[in-house]
């Protein structure tokens, strides 16, 4: 476990922030699509530590900076909110499996809900250092509205399209962010094409549906409750078909958070 | 096979659970440590004074649906449902992983049958690199309509000599907190044999969702750790350490060596770490380290000081 | 003399536990909120459901040396000993001050035996001003050897209908957590006749000085009590609520409203919040203005809209 | 209950610390002797507020501040001592029975040991201002040694002889505060003599040992844990004689926790 402190944690939208963390240098490299267990120190907030997803990470001369995008949704997230700089920090992590880049599909389309922008944003920076503008990058981003749309700046200057969509229209077109796929399948060529989606459960179980016909391979980031986040309590399973078919728990800690989307059991959730 | 290093079982830490022999008191609770290498990372598992991995059934289980933890107030409710690799998977892939560390292994046990209880013993005793056998109580009877094995003394008595009838390795029997009085079933183990009682397991619990109106768990009901019942779990092992004779392991709601010490204090012999593990990976070490350190300060030179010595 | 006010006993929140009409579903849990008048200064008595008082015995009570409390993780432990100014005193001295509020006042009756009990019952039906009484059957029974009351259904069943048969009150039947399975218990009281059942008390727990090597606590063990303790009365009033068909009063770490929600979405017509009142005088209030407010929110007309509407 | 901020919360000696927070201008007049519960606002911290005395109390135009002086002797006051400016609290009293103060008994022995110095000093401060300098005061102050004795600065320059005693002789006289006591209590009048004290348990009782026989009134200060503090939860009983030398139980919150030292049954304790 790593303590470090926070360099800021500034509120974007109503009920999202965007937090820094500083940590030694000794922090190993995370992929994108692996996640943290987070906690104040000190011991006075909830019991369990909290997952997030590596929104950023960059490394200076003597410290490693993690930052985090992070929705208020209970009472981990609240006390999270409420902690100002330099507030000491629990950090497990980096975690689980990140996305797999396969070199040889070209074509990436990239598919993030709410705060699914987090891991999305991450994987779009890696994806623009590794293979340096040659290969085709779409970004689609959705959200209820302009205001949930947070942390464009970062993948606005970045190669590739960015696509939005707003369930009230407020920004981008008006729609779900599934919506938008239809628009960089067509046509495409499975073999050489692969989706990389995070985002609400409904979202994901949607485009589960939607690429079923298509043959289009997908990667999705899922959630579930976590109490350990390495795979040891058996909190945070989910039901996959492994290789000859079977169903099977696997931990999404462990195992994933990032699972092909075929793989996973969607009639379980 | 029960005693694994000469100069780690002398030291001031050392404990005795019957013929089971280790350098410090502090376990990791079964289904807190999942099989050991999960943590392997985070902490140097020799240092432990015994592993308990995941219970272990005769086939291997899926366990319940998600979602299986929700946190409550100073705790967590789960409801895994006993997923696990299976005794057969366990000695093939974990096992072998294990017997590396000079740490004794202790295996969980449970079964929906005395029957499942018995052959998953015998099966584990055939076994190199286990170091002895908790078998966990608290699960339901399938046979007799569901009711636990652990709120019934005479099932408990049952199931404890039967399996000490297949195996030669020490028996832990781990009780169920969910009953009137956990002193009848510690002397039904016991009477029935058991080289020890472990208590407590979960205590049975449950949170709802009021925006959705269901229950947070899948499950519905779930068991409760953490520090909230660490007074529950103190109380139950104070009073059956002060009615048994065998060593009695605490459990529940340890998350510091002040914690640790007041078990010791009470009665227990050595104790378990669950919930703690995955608030701090390294809560066995700062506990053992914290045991030690008090130790010191107090002039406590063995265990068996500490051992029952509250004063009332 | 059950029925206090027209009209606010016609509203939203309105409730009845039997033949009790209450304004709203909050009351605050005997022992915990004096004879009312202690806090009186922080909160308008008028607005609360109900008041129930400290447990009455025949006899004033001194109760257990002190210290008599301690806090632990989300919760606290108490041995107060049941120390009450008795039953004759209460009437005398602390009833006539409640009489002026527009709230239903229960008395919490308790007896070392049965006929303790019966004697209590009797004295409070006669006075001016009691609306109900809430049987405690945590107490040991003395002639019994010390068992307590509330494990034994046969013993809860002759309190019951022994109380029954002399008052004509609303006969609530508090019961204790610390057994197997608590739905015997409340079969018992339905059985015998009980109006209403209240769960839980507190759970039986114990911490210790580990300096000193004693208990914090004269007593030993006390009862533990707030936050801590949710899940598991949450889950006996779930379990009480679908086995019974009188009303469930459910008491047990309840904070705020969303807590008091969870127990009435699992079946509970009414709540009671004791530690709480030591945490926030006015937790009552806010609780009361909470459940309103989700009330107006979800479009819920009647408390019976909220009333077991978990969703399995 | 109030709601207060914290304006300052300095370290005075290794584990001791002095507080002040604002509160709004109707918080009423407290009486030297009495406590308020006290615990952040937020509710990350303990469950129960805790009990600490009035140090010091002054009114500005358009608030209140109140004073403490603590030390950290566990988890509640750990918390405490870790707060910094403007974090909030809530606050509820003034609360239980302060010291009397009886015009003919002109000759008075203020008495603190350790921690016992907050109430000591507010009633000091209080005679000051009631008795005007007329009457005689004295004020003995114990402590471990030098560093423990603290907040003197409040008492020094008023009227009244003011006499230390530490245990180790590191500061005042060599031993326990009640050896300064004969000195002071030596042929005085008991019908006109009052003494205040209040310290650990063990002090108050030696002190009521040491009394019985002279006959001199003595008003002490006790505590007992707490969890309402106004007289509901009956947690915080000390078994006293009452009128007619009937043992019973009073609540130290309510009844207390200023008692007769003869009142109190220190067999019990
Ligand atoms: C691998 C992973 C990465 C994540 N990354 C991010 C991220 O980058 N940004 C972000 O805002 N959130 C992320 N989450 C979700 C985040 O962990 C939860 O929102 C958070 O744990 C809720 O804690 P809480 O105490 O505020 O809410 P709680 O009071 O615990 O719960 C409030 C609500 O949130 C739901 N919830 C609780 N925990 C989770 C969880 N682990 N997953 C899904 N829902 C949950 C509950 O069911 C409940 O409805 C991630 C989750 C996982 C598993
Ligand atoms: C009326 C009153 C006024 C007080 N005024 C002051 C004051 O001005 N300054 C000050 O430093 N302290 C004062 N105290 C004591 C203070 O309340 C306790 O030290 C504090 O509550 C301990 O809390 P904790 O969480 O830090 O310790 P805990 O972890 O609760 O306990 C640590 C140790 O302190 C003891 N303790 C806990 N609560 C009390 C208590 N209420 N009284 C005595 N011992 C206790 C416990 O037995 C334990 O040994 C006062 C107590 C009372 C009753
Ligand atoms: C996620 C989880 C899984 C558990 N699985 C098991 C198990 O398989 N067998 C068992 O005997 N106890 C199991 N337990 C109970 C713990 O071993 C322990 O008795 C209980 O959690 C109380 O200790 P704690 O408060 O330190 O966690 C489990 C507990 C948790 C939290
Ligand atoms: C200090 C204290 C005193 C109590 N005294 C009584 C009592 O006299 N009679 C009774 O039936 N319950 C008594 N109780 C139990 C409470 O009424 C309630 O059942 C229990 O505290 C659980 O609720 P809570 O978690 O909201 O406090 C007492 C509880 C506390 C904390
Ligand atoms: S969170 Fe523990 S196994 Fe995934
Ligand atoms: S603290 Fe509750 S009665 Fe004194």
């Amino acid at each position: 476990m790593w303590t470090g402190s926070i360099t800021f944690n500034n509120q974007l939208a109503p009920q999202c922030l965007h937090m820094a963390v500083r940590l030694p240098a000794e922090f190993p490299d995370p992929v994108p699509g692996q996640f943290v267990m987070i906690r104040p120190a000190g011991g006075d907030g909830p019991l369990l530590s909290r997952p997030l997803s590596i929104y950023q990470f960059h490394r200076n001369q003597d410290h490693a900076i993690l930052e985090f995008l992070y929705r208020v949704v209970g009472r981990g997230t609240e006390l999270l909110s409420r902690l100002t700089p330099a507030a000491e920090m629990h950090i497990l992590g980096p975690l689980g499996r990140g996305f797999r880049i396969e070199k040889t599909r070209t074509h990436r389309i990239l598919l993030a809900g709410g705060m699914g922008v987090a891991p999305i944003t991450f994987l779009a920076q890696y994806l623009k250092g590794q293979v340096a503008g040659k290969d085709e990058l779409k970004i689609c981003l959705g959200a209820k509205n302009c205001a949930e749309i947070v942390g464009v700046e970062r993948i606005k200057d970045m190669p590739g399209s960015l696509n939005i969509a707003t369930d009230d229209g407020s920004l981008g077109s008006c729609g779900l962010v599934t919506d938008l796929l239809p628009d960089f399948t067509q046509g495409c060529d499975p073999r050489k094409t692969m989706i990389y989606a995070c985002g609400p459960m409904a979202m994901l179980k949607a485009l589960a549906e939607q690429l079923a016909p298509t043959g289009i391979p997908c990667q999705v980031s899922i959630e579930e409750r976590m109490a350990c986040g390495v795979g040891a309590c058996l909190g945070c399973a989910v039901t996959v078909h492994d290789r000859r078919g079977k169903r099977v728990k696997k931990s999404v800690c462990k195992d994933g958070p990032v699972f092909n989307i075929e793989d996973i059991c969607w009639d379980q959730l | 096979m029960t005693n694994r290093k000469g100069n780690d079982t002398q030291g001031k830490l050392a404990v005795e659970i019957g013929k089971l022999k280790l350098k410090n008191p502090v376990m990791t609770a079964s289904g807190t440590f999942g099989y050991g290498e999960e943590y392997a990372p985070y902490v140097d598992l020799n240092r432990l004074g015994a592993i308990i991995v995941k219970g272990l059934s005769l086939k291997p289980r899926h366990g319940n649906p998600s979602p299986r933890i929700m946190e409550t107030s100073a705790g967590m409710l789960n409801a895994i449902g006993l997923q696990n690799v299976g005794v057969k998977s366990f000695i093939r892939d974990k096992l072998p992983y294990l017997r590396q560390f000079d740490t004794a292994i202790i295996a969980n046990v449970y079964g929906e049958t005395i029957e499942e209880y018995l052959r998953v013993s015998e099966i584990l005793t055939a076994a190199d690199g286990v170091h002895a056998l908790e078998i966990n109580v608290s699960c339901p009877n399938v046979k007799k309509g569901g009711v636990a094995f652990g709120t019934d003394p005479d099932m408990i008595a049952e199931v404890t000599a039967g399996v000490k009838g297949v195996t030669d390795l020490p028996v832990i029997v781990k009780l169920s907190p969910n009953v009137t009085d956990i002193t009848v079933m510690a002397k039904a183990a016991e009477a029935a044999g058991a080289d020890a009682v472990s208590l407590i397991n979960t205590i049975t619990g449950m949170s709802v969702d009021i925006e959705k109106r269901i229950p947070h768990l899948k499950n519905v009901t779930g068991g409760l750790s953490g520090p909230a019942i660490k007074p529950i779990a103190l109380r139950m092992v104070w009073q059956v350490a002060t009615q048994v004779h065998i060593p009695v392991i605490g459990v529940g709601g340890i998350m510091s060596a002040p914690d640790a010490l007041e078990f010791f204090i009470v009665g227990a012999r050595a104790v378990q770490v669950g919930t703690a593990n995955f608030v701090d990976p390294r809560a066995t070490i700062r506990i053992i380290e914290g045991i030690e350190a008090y130790m010191n300060r107090h002039q406590t030179v063995t265990m068996d000081d500490l051992l029952g010595s509250l004063k009332i």
